[in-house]
């Protein structure tokens, strides 16, 4: 088992033919990932790594049974790719594009409220299950199938989580990179209420960041209704007050937000609490037991 | 994006928010027919910077006549402005805005940012201006209402109502209250702002609304829709070299420690700096390299880093995922022999061909010491730095 | 509320949606100017009124020729138009919109109405047009596209990019159907639209979109704000009992049968009409006499049912909820005295003082049957009206 | 115990001081009604019918713990009205304002949508609780608190209903005229699922009528998730398809939504239909057995 995505998911890529589009389709491909064609439109009919080149979602979904997909297209076409593939019935949308204005991503956000399509990201890694199906930016090859479940704000500090996990021989058993965006798609609660309901997953390593309350609210999902072991780490403990490290998220305003209050309020509810991004695996590790 | 104040001001009146008369003032000599143009009997003279607390700063200025004014603005243009968010070196102050001050019956806060848990629009009021809206948050929280307004409807009637009652605002006054709240989420929309701010909003004794100060943040992801307000940029207002890595695409911010950055990914840039700390250790600077690690961008990230003098030793760490490390570490020993850097350089290269990468550091003859693993990377960039 | 084809078109035209040039004709002397001003060869002579179905019924005539388009404007003007929806008396032809006609090289169908269940605007869009949109939605459901567009976002690219491949049409005309959704949705929400259709929607020789017909329903709710659009009303293409109904704000449809019914409610007048039928009757009108009851609402009722000859009997059937039976009663009477209805009439009142209300009835000396239920009621008209 | 409303429900009035919120309000007051105040702007401060005016629903709440409002503003002020008490956190909206534009209400839907708010309307005659909470125009008098749960998309066919049920000694534990509009508040299916929890509504009669598909998604849900009996009246049966009978919910178009569609439904699921309007109360008590 997994959350979301397996080996029998039928993805699809929209921004297919773009050069992100194309490089990464062929990096999931050659993961095993069940990538079944890709959207470009005013391209449709054509064939593109072997695969078909549909003119729209809707098409895509129809013919060869779309369930997911990855979006490459540029900004400024994203939150339309996004309600595309929603309206289309797709059910997990994962957005790498980062940029996106916040006042589209409103939008988005409200146009999938009560649909049940998932969004993950944008401005994010994307989803793996190890040895099963990768949709998204990240190296497959760090990865391990196993016991850990994890999800982040961030990116390259997910493959940091993934590769120290991996090294202890603890695996992931899904890995999702939620993205750092200030309005965006499923948050750390959703995700934990997946890997609750998930056999593989023993453990959960959860990786935040300052900015927002998205922490706090996984603390308080925690304590209510989460009884797995929890290790999480806050990046940005040092970073100055009001000042923008990267991620649209990552501001921190009038004290609220901090990788401080953060980690209390999970300590709080029992999560261990890495203290050092170096001890990412041995924190998940301790919280098994 | 920042907004230069007059640059705010000039906005709000096209869209129907009521600010004061004023002029730019570039040269001292514009300060006579300005003050004649704008009948002042008394007036603010405000320097123009991207920075909040210019009043504590002296960067607002009373005048009471033409001389108080030439003198004001005299002693403002061509200084630097150093207030409590900008930095020792401060802020060049260009321009100034000469504005008659207003008689003020009651002063109240307004703003409008983007909260991420509703995924909405929300407007924050206080009945309470003119002070630190955050302190005011944190000391007296029903001293401040949040109201959010709703992407399906936009401004609705009642919006207006709640703004004027939470300012205690009856008839006429409510109705203003009410075209301010329109017009200003129109303006946000329209700008793709990400902060609109009225600090203070003041009732004049004459019963007029107006938008004694403002402020104007744009979002950096529309400037693909947003050319011409993003043609406003004052490339002045930021530190030269977080100017420079803007132009490199790199996201770069200069901080007070002796520990240079180098990192891929705004998150483990972030893990870096904690960790550093951890180990003891001040970080010079937020460093973020981005996806794409070519030579070009190596070379600019250590000229930036190597731009701080404070800067003692240079910790590189880089999670290669898609880009192999191999291609890095030769970006980095190409950089470094381009730079002349004259610091130590740590650097910890993890992910896909690592070894390769870390066998290349080494044969490069360069003063590098390539780190084993993260925790050891940071250590030793501490004892580098002494 | 209908509008006139002509004056949808000029809706459309003014909102970027393509329409044939055409003129208006209200007078055979128009049509020598408007041919040689459309530089007609061959033209459309089309009847307006509010009905569907007009080219079956011959409202639709196609001439060759300027002498053929006044003949063809000759035969229509000043005629009723009867067809299937028409009810046999038919409507006026007051006007007739001359059309130069287009070469087609294909035909769709796009309309644009409110999803009750979506709670959102949906466009109906088929590549297959000119014909009955119902009938092909109902024996080849494939065929007929449904696509909502979310009342947060509007219009969005996909919208056109879907539009366009359910047509099969590509590049400039691809683009060419992005431009007609996002016109048509801002036409159906600027006019407080029900329904927006373009059937057929062609394609001509010379690769232009073009709405061949157009149709323009707008909610009678949105009437306080719709002030211009409601300004075009033609009062002529009502029925004149529907009508005078509207004057005195009844709900009035007249039917074929032979039992008149005024009730309060609209689902009480439909039930009330199912029980006729049930009974064997046949009802000829509904009538839902609304809320108020006063005597001024109940004769205007009263003179509407009886300006339909085939009325042989009327059945009143009021549950007073909070308007007093017995005042209801008092209506009633004051009603049938001042119109001298001269058919029979049954009277079931419930509700608030429905006793006191039947004893007035009683006691009126007029030729009233108040009936003790609604069963028995329904019964007694039945039977009256033979 | 009943739905929705109870003899502690705080409610209030929008359109207090109107002539409609007025005399309506009298009308609640006199019933037993709960009533704590009402809202009219610009008249804040003031009183009416002994009980305080306030500006705005916030104010409502705030000072008078209102959990519940009934709406009488002009139609072109009611999509106001009902997102300005949503928004201030009232539990249950009652909209009794007829002639709101449709899009106006399809705006409401949506900024309901996730809120947890209940709508009742708009167009309808309001929710009762015999002996205990009534929010609209219907006339108190012809209820008895009893075992009937009523949902209804028509007025004075409610009232029918209820009569026909009092007439009977059944009685009725919540009665809610949802109204006819094209886009609205609480459907059938909506109501069936608190009647199902409500232990004093032993069977519930659905009144329904021509147009949309309401009463066939209340089918599918009495056949998937409701056990108690059900009987249930379809008016417009010999309504000529394509006429609008009033209620703007009432029309037929292309076949679709007729009367004898939707009473097949609801047999084919095992409901007890009416025949006839006379036949309300008979029906219920059939099928209860």
């Amino acid at each position: 088992m997994s959350i979301l995505v397996d080996k029998d998911t039928r993805v699809i890529c929209q921004g297919f033919t773009g050069q992100q589009g194309t490089f990464h389709s062929e990096q999931a491909l050659a993961y095993g990932t069940r990538l079944v064609g890709g959207v470009t439109p005013g391209k449709g009919g054509q064939r593109h790594l072997d695969l078909p080149v549909f003119d729209s979602v809707a098409e895509a979904v129809t013919e060869v049974g779309a369930q997911a997909t990855m979006i490459y297209v540029p900004a400024a076409f994203a939150a339309d790719a996004i309600c595309e593939a929603a309206e289309a019935g797709i059910e997990l949308v994962v957005c790498i594009t980062e940029g996106i204005p916040v006042l589209d991503m409103i939008r988005v956000k409200h146009f999938l409220n009560g649909t049940g399509v998932r969004l993950i990201g944008p401005n994010c890694p994307g989803i793996i299950t190890p040895d099963a199906c990768k949709i998204g930016i990240m190296p497959g090859y760090i990865h391990q199938r196993g016991r850990i479940g994890i999800v982040s704000r961030s990116g390259t500090l997910t493959y940091e989580a993934v590769k120290q996990t991996s090294d202890l021989g603890l695996g992931q058993s899904t890995c999702i990179g939620i993205g750092g965006d200030p309005v965006q798609g499923m948050d750390f609660v959703e995700c934990l209420r997946l890997f609750a309901e998930d056999p593989e997953t023993e453990a959960v390593l959860l990786v935040g960041e300052i900015g927002g309350d998205a922490e706090e609210r996984a603390a308080r999902f925690i304590a209510d209704a989460f009884d797995k072991p929890v290790a999480a780490y806050i990046a940005g403990a040092t970073a100055p007050p009001g000042r923008r490290m990267g991620h649209a998220g990552a501001i921190i305003s009038g004290g609220r937000g901090t990788a401080q209050q953060k980690m209390d309020a999970l300590r709080a509810v029992g999560v261990e609490i890495a203290v050092s991004p170096a001890e990412l695996g041995t924190a998940v590790a301790r919280a098994l037991g | 994006m920042n907004l230069h104040e007059f640059q705010a001001k000039a906005l709000f009146r096209s869209s129907g928010i009521p600010v004061p008369e004023g002029e730019l003032i570039t040269d001292r000599s514009d300060v006579p027919p300005a003050w004649s143009r704008l009948r002042c009997q008394t007036a603010w003279v405000k320097a123009q910077v991207h920075s909040g607390g210019r009043g504590k700063a002296g960067g607002v200025l009373r005048a009471s006549g033409e001389g108080e004014a030439e003198a004001a603005v005299a002693r403002l243009l061509g200084s630097r402005l150093v207030t409590g968010q900008s930095g020792p070196e401060g802020l060049p102050v260009d321009q100034v805005l000469l504005e008659p001050s207003a008689e003020i019956a009651r002063e109240f806060y307004f703003g409008m940012l983007v909260d991420r848990a509703r995924a909405s629009v929300v407007m924050i009021v206080s009945a309470e201006g003119g002070t630190d809206i955050e302190t005011l948050a944190r000391e007296r929280p029903d001293a401040v209402t949040t109201v959010p307004i709703h992407p399906v409807t936009g401004v609705m009637p009642f919006h207006g109502r709640r703004v004027a009652q939470i300012l205690g605002l009856h008839g006429a006054l409510a109705r203003s209250a009410g075209a301010l709240v329109v017009n200003a989420f129109r303006l946000f929309q329209e700008s793709d702002a990400q902060l609109l701010e009225i600090n203070p909003l003041v009732l004049t004794a004459d019963d007029q609304l107006l938008a004694l100060d403002g402020k104007l943040v744009i979002d950096d992801s529309a400037a693909f829709r947003q050319k011409e307000i993003f043609g406003l940029r004052d490339a002045r207002q930021r530190h030269e070299a977080e100017e420079r890595a803007h132009e490199h695409d790199l996201n770069y911010i200069r901080l007070d420690g002796s520990i240079g950055c180098m990192v891929n990914g705004a998150g483990l840039a972030m893990a870096t700096m904690d960790l550093i700390q951890h180990h003891g250790g001040q970080p010079a600077n937020f460093l973020d390299v981005g996806g794409g690690t070519t030579v070009a961008r190596v070379s600019a990230a250590f000229k930036l880093i190597l731009s701080d003098t404070a800067v003692r030793a240079v910790l590189v760490n880089i999670f290669g995922g898609i880009v192999r490390c191999d291609l890095i570490a030769e970006g980095i020993i190409a950089a470094i022999r381009e730079v002349q850097v004259n610091v130590p350089v740590i650097v910890r290269l993890e992910g896909t061909n690592a070894e390769a990468g870390r066998a290349a550091l080494a044969a490069s003859g360069l003063d590098i010491l390539a780190a084993a693993d993260l925790d050891q990377a940071a250590r030793a960039a501490v004892e580098a730095a002494g």
